[in-house]
C-alpha cells in the first residue's frame, strides 16, 4: 500500500476536461487532475448524431444521471496532455470503452503522446457496459452484455490487456460501483489482471431506461459499506493487499475523513464539485493537514 | 492562466421585489474588477439541504460605485413551492460570477434584433440598452406564454425602438417578417435553445451574424460551473468531427452559426 | 391484475404492531393494515440475550437501519389477530424467515388462528439472509447465506412451500429490493412460486457490518428503476403479469403519484410514516380520489 | 380506541430563550383537554429538508389560560451548526404531542428521589416542583459532565430539599449513598437509558419502587411515534418470555423493575 496515489481528485465525468476546473483554484496545488471519460472516437455516438449530452434530474440529496460523454481521445492528445505537461501538472487519464480491443485503442494512442509523461495513472471504468460482437447477422456487430463489472473474467481480461500497454510502473485502477454484483470477485480479478488499486463507487442504478445512476451524498452509505466490505476481504486475504478509493457521497471534509477512517487512501469528488469546485481544494488541504497518529511507542513526556 | 479565480463570496440582498410572473434581487458585492456584461450570469448554491446543484441567473444590470461595491441585478423565477425560498433584504447570498463571455456590441452603430423570453427578458432589456448606448437601433421581440411574463415592458419600451410581443410558438414568424422589414446586421437571442435556435436559423437565412445564449441558464439540471457535461452542444462539421462546446464555461454566449442545431436534439 | 390489492399500508418493520397506528388515524378508512415482520420464536435471537432493536442513523435524505425485530407470531396470533378481527379491520402479514420451513412454520401457525379470517394478504420477504442447515460439524447448525433474492430456485420453493400453507385465494405477495442481483429472475421465479403480486423495494445494503439498508427519499430513483425494469419485462412476456407493489422513498402524495404513473399498483410508505404517520392517511386520500382518465371514445360536448 | 387522536398541529413559538448549555421555548397551542404532566413529550418534523427522523423533546413545563391557550415550555440542546436552527419568536412550530405516560405520583406524602441528566433535567425540575405539591420530600441528583449542563440550578434548588451534582460516572455512587441517607419510597430517572438502569438498580437494591425514562428522548435515531422499534426494551422472564415493550409509545415512563437491564445492551 505504498504506491503512490492521489489523496483527491475529481471523479470521472464531474471534472471537465480538468482545464474548466483550473478557473476555480490552483491545479498545481493538488495531487494530479483527473481527467475523462476517455473513450475511443465516436465511442458516444448515439446513431452518428454527436455525442449525447450528460442529462442531470435532480432527486432527495442526490442526481439521477447518464454517463458524461466521452471525450474523444485525440482531443486529449492533441489539446489537454500538451497543455498539462507544459504546466507540470500529473494526469489521471479515466479511461472508458464497451471492448478490451477500445480501451487498448485508447491507451494506445495516450501512449504513443509526446506528453504521455504527464500522465501519472489510469483508471479503467468496470461501471460502464461491456459490448460483445456477435456472429454477423445474429445480433447486429455489437450487443450490450451488461456492465464489465457483471464479469470478473472479463474484467480480469480488460486489465491484463490494458497493464500490457502501459510502462510497468504506471499506476492502473479499476473503477466499480453498485452495478457490481459481486464486489469481492470482480475487485479480485482486477487486481489479478493488474490493477494496484480500486476505485469504489457508490452509485447505485437508478429509474430507466438503463444507463441512470443515483449519485450525491445521499448514496454515501452505500459507498462505506462497499469500502467496509472491500477492506474486510483483504483482511481476510480474499482480495489482494491494494489501496482503496472512495467515491460517491464525498461532498466536504467530515465525508471525506469518514471514507478515510472507513479505509479508504484517496477519495473522488463528484457531484460536490457540481455545486461547488472550491470544495476539491478544501478536501485536498484538509487531507493534507492531517497529523498521522502519533506511534504507539512515543511515551516521553 | 492569468485569469482571476472565480470564488463563491458573500453578497447582501438589498431588495427582493416581485416583478410580473419573476422576481428581482438586487445584491450588493464588493467592487467588481471589469464591469459585467449582458448575457452574463451568476451561480448560486442549491436553496435547501437536499438539493445538490446549484441555481443559476441571469444577471440583468449592474452598477458600481467606487467606495461602495457593485450592485448586481438578478431577474429569477418566482420559486414553486418546494424549490425553496428567495433570500431577503438584509439576508446574506452566496455567489460565483459575473461568469462567462457577455454579448458583443457591434463597433459601429447598425440594426439589432433581441430575442428574449421567460425571466431572461431582463437581461434582453440590458442589452437593448447597451446596444441603444453604442447607437444602434434596437427592436426585442419578447416571447413569452403569458401576458405577465413577459419581463418589465415599461421599461423594455423605453430601451428599443420597437417591441414585439408573440406567444414561443410565434417567435419565428415574428422574427422573419421583423428581419423583413428592418434587415437587421445582427440577431441576439438570450433565452431557451429554442429560441437561439430559431434566431440563429433566421439569422442565418438572411446573412445576418447571431450571437445566442448556448444554455437555459435558470433552467434545472445544471451545474453552470462547466464539469458535468449537461450543456454540451455539438458544434458543425466543420469545427473538426465530433467537436462540442461547453457554454457554460465557453460562453454562455455563442455565435449561432457555429452550433449543430440539428446534432442538438 | 383485476385481484385485490390495497392502495397504500405501512412498510414491513414501519408499522409497529399496527395497533400503534391507530393513535394516529382510523385504520377502518385504510384498504388493510401490515403488520410485521412477523417470525418465528426467536427468530432475531442475538445469541438468547433477546430481540436485537433497530437501529436508525441519518443519512442525507435517508437512513441506515438494521432490520426491525420481528414479531413473534406467538404474540401475534394471541394479542394482535383477535384485536384486529374485533375491528373488522383487513391485515396484511409480513412474514420473515431464514427457511422454508422457518417461513411455513409461522404461516401454520396464523392459519390455524380463530382470526385468520381478518388475514388478507402474506407478504414474503426475500430480502432476508436466507439460512442453510450444514451437515452436523461442518459449518454449525445453520449458516448465512446471502439473501432468498439472490436465489431464484429457492424463492421458486420457497414461495410454492408457503402457498401450500394458504387459502387458495389469499393474496400472497413477495417482496425483493436492491440486495437482488437479478431482479427479472428472482421476481419470475417468486410468481413461479405462487406470488400474485410483486413488492419492490428500492432499499440498497449500505454501510457495514451487515444487515444494514439505506432507506427513504433518498432511494426514490431506485426504486423506480425497479418498477420500471419489472413492468418493461412484464410487458415483455419475460415475467408473468402480476400487479406491482412500490416501496422505497414513496414519502408524499406526489412520489405516491410518481410510483403510480411509473406502473405500481400499490405502494407501501416506511420511513414517511416515522416522521409523520398521518402521511399515511393523506396517500390514502389522494390514490382514492383520483378520477380514472376519461374514457377515450367519450366526445360528447 | 376512545383516546383521542394525535395529530400534528402548529403551535407559535413565542421564546427561545438560552438556558446554560441549553435552549427554552416556550410554544402556545390551542388548550389541551387534558393537562400535560412531567415525563411526556412532543414530537416535531426534522429540521432540514435532507433530514428525514423527526425530533423528540422533553416536556419542560405547562400552563393552560382558558381562552388563550396552553403554553408548553421545551428545553432542547443547543443544535449544533450543523442539525438546523431552532424557531425564532413568532414561526410557526408543528409538532404532535404532548405524548405518553407521564410519571405517577405517589398518593401519600412520601420521601422521593428525581435523577436528571442532559436537557431532561428540565423535566426532572418539573417533577420535583410537582412532587412538593403533594406533599413529598424531594432530593434532586443532577448529573451533567459540564457546570453548565446542569440546568437551571437556582430554580432546581427552590424546587427540591436538596441537590446534588454529578458526573454521569458518578451517579451510582451519589445515589446510593443519597438512599441510605434519605429512604425514599420512590426514585425517578428521568434521561438516558444508562440513568435509567442505574436508579431501576439502585432502587431494586433498597426495595423502592422506580419510575424510569425508557427511552432517551432528544437522542438521534428514534422515530418517537412507536413504529420503528428503535427504542424497544426486553422484560424480565417474568414478562412472559421474549416480551419487549416499545417506551416512546408505551411509556416514556415504565416502572424500573419490569424492564431487564441486563438484556437491553
Ligand atoms: C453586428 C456586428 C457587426 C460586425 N461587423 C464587423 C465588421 O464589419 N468587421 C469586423 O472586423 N468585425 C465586425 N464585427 C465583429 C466585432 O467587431 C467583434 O469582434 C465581435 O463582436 C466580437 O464578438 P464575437 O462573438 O463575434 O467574437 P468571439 O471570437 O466569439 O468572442 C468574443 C466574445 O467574447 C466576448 N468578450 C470579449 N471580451 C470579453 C471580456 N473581457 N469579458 C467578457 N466577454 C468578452 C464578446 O462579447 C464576444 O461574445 C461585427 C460584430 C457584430 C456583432
Ligand atoms: C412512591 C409510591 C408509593 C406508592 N404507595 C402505594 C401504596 O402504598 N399503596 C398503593 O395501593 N399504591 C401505591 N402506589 C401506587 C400509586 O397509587 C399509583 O397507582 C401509581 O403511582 C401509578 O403508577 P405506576 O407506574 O405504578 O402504574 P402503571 O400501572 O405502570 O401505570 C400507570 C402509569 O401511567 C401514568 N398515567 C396514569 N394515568 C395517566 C394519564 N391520564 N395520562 C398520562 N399518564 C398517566 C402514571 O403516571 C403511571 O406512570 C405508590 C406509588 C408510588 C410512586
Ligand atoms: C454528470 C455525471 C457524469 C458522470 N459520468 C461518469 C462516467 O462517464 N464514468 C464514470 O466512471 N463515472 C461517471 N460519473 C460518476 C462519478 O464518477 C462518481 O462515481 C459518482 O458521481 C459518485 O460520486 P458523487 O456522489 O461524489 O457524485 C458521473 C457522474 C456525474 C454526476
Ligand atoms: C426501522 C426499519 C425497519 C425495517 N425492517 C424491515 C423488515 O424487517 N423487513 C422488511 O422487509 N423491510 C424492513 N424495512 C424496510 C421497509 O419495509 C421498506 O422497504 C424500506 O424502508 C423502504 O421504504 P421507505 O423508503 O419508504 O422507508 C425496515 C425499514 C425501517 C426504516
Ligand atoms: S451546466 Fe454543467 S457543464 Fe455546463
Ligand atoms: S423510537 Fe421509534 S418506536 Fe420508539
Amino acid at each position: 500500500m505504498s504506491a503512490w496515489l492521489p489523496r483527491v481528485t475529481a471523479a470521472a465525468g464531474c471534472g471537465g476536461s480538468g482545464r474548466e476546473l483550473a478557473r476555480f483554484g490552483d491545479l498545481a496545488a493538488l495531487d494530479a487532475v483527473l481527467i475523462g471519460p476517455i473513450g475511443p472516437p465516436g465511442a458516444d455516438d448515439a446513431g452518428g448524431a454527436g455525442r449525447a449530452r450528460a442529462r442531470l434530474a435532480a432527486s432527495p440529496s442526490g442526481l439521477v444521471h447518464t454517463p458524461a460523454p466521452a471525450l474523444p481521445v485525440e482531443h486529449v492528445v492533441e489539446d489537454l496532455l500538451p497543455w498539462f505537461r507544459a504546466r507540470g501538472l500529473p494526469v489521471v487519464c479515466a479511461v472508458r470503452g464497451g471492448t478490451a480491443g477500445a480501451v487498448a485503442d485508447v491507451l494506445q494512442e495516450l501512449r504513443r503522446s509526446l506528453d504521455f509523461t504527464t500522465v501519472a495513472a489510469v483508471e479503467v471504468d468496470l461501471t460502464t457496459d461491456r459490448e460483445e460482437t456477435r456472429a454477423a447477422g445474429v445480433l447486429g456487430p455489437t450487443d450490450r452484455v451488461g456492465p464489465w463489472s457483471a464479469d470478473p473474467q472479463a474484467c480480469l481480461k480488460l486489465l491484463a490487456s490494458a497493464r500490457e500497454q502501459l510502462p510497468r510502473d504506471l499506476l492502473l485502477t479499476a473503477k466499480l460501483a453498485g452495478e457490481c454484483p459481486d464486489p469481492l470477485a470482480t475487485s479480485r480479478a482486477a487486481v489479478g489482471g493488474g490493477a494496484r488499486a480500486l476505485v469504489l463507487s457508490g452509485s447505485v442504478p437508478a429509474v430507466g431506461p438503463p444507463r441512470q445512476h443515483l449519485v450525491g451524498p445521499a448514496i454515501g452509505p452505500v459507498t462505506l459499506g462497499l469500502v467496509t466490505r472491500i477492506r474486510a476481504a483483504i483482511a481476510a486475504g480474499r482480495v489482494p493487499d491494494v489501496p482503496l478509493v472512495a467515491v460517491g457521497g464525498v461532498h466536504d471534509i467530515r465525508t471525506a475523513r469518514q471514507a478515510r477512517a472507513t479505509g479508504a487512501a484517496g477519495v473522488q469528488l463528484g457531484t460536490a464539485l457540481l455545486a461547488d469546485p472550491q470544495v476539491l481544494w478544501d478536501v485536498h488541504q484538509a487531507l493534507t493537514t492531517v497529523s498521522p497518529p502519533p506511534p504507539v511507542s512515543d511515551t516521553t513526556d | 492562466m492569468s485569469a482571476p479565480l472565480l470564488h463563491r463570496r458573500a453578497g447582501e440582498v438589498v431588495a427582493n421585489r416581485p416583478l410580473g410572473a419573476y422576481r428581482q434581487l438586487s445584491v450588493v458585492l464588493p467592487a467588481l474588477a471589469t464591469p459585467a456584461r449582458p448575457g452574463q450570469f451568476v451561480i448560486t448554491p442549491p436553496a435547501r439541504a437536499d438539493q445538490v446543484l446549484p441555481r443559476t441567473w441571469w444577471v440583468a444590470g449592474e452598477r458600481t460605485e467606487p467606495g461602495f461595491g457593485t450592485t448586481l441585478e438578478l431577474v429569477v423565477p418566482d420559486p414553486p413551492g418546494g424549490s425553496g425560498a428567495l433570500p431577503a433584504p438584509g439576508d446574506e447570498l452566496l455567489l460565483t460570477g459575473p461568469v462567462g463571455r457577455g454579448f458583443g456590441l457591434p463597433t459601429t452603430p447598425v440594426t439589432a434584433v433581441v430575442a428574449t423570453q421567460g425571466a431572461a427578458g431582463a437581461a434582453g432589456r440590458w442589452l437593448c440598452e447597451r446596444l441603444r448606448t453604442v447607437g444602434c437601433a434596437v427592436h426585442l421581440v419578447s416571447c413569452a406564454d403569458e401576458p405577465e411574463q413577459h419581463v418589465d415592458l415599461v421599461l423594455a419600451r423605453r430601451s428599443a425602438d420597437g417591441v414585439i410581443l408573440t406567444e414561443p410558438a410565434g417567435a419565428e414568424a415574428a422574427l422573419t417578417s421583423l428581419t423583413e422589414r428592418v434587415h437587421p446586421s445582427v440577431l441576439y437571442a438570450v433565452g431557451p435553445l429554442s429560441l437561439s435556435r430559431t434566431v440563429a436559423e433566421v439569422a442565418a437565412g438572411t446573412g445576418a451574424v447571431s450571437q445566442v445564449s448556448g444554455v437555459d441558464i435558470g433552467a434545472d439540471g445544471l451545474c453552470g460551473h462547466g464539469l458535468c457535461g449537461a450543456c454540451d452542444l455539438p458544434l458543425h462539421e466543420s469545427a473538426g468531427s465530433g467537436s462540442t462546446v461547453r457554454p457554460c464555461a465557453e460562453g454562455p454566449v455563442l455565435r449561432g452559426g457555429l452550433v449543430d442545431w440539428e446534432a442538438a436534439q
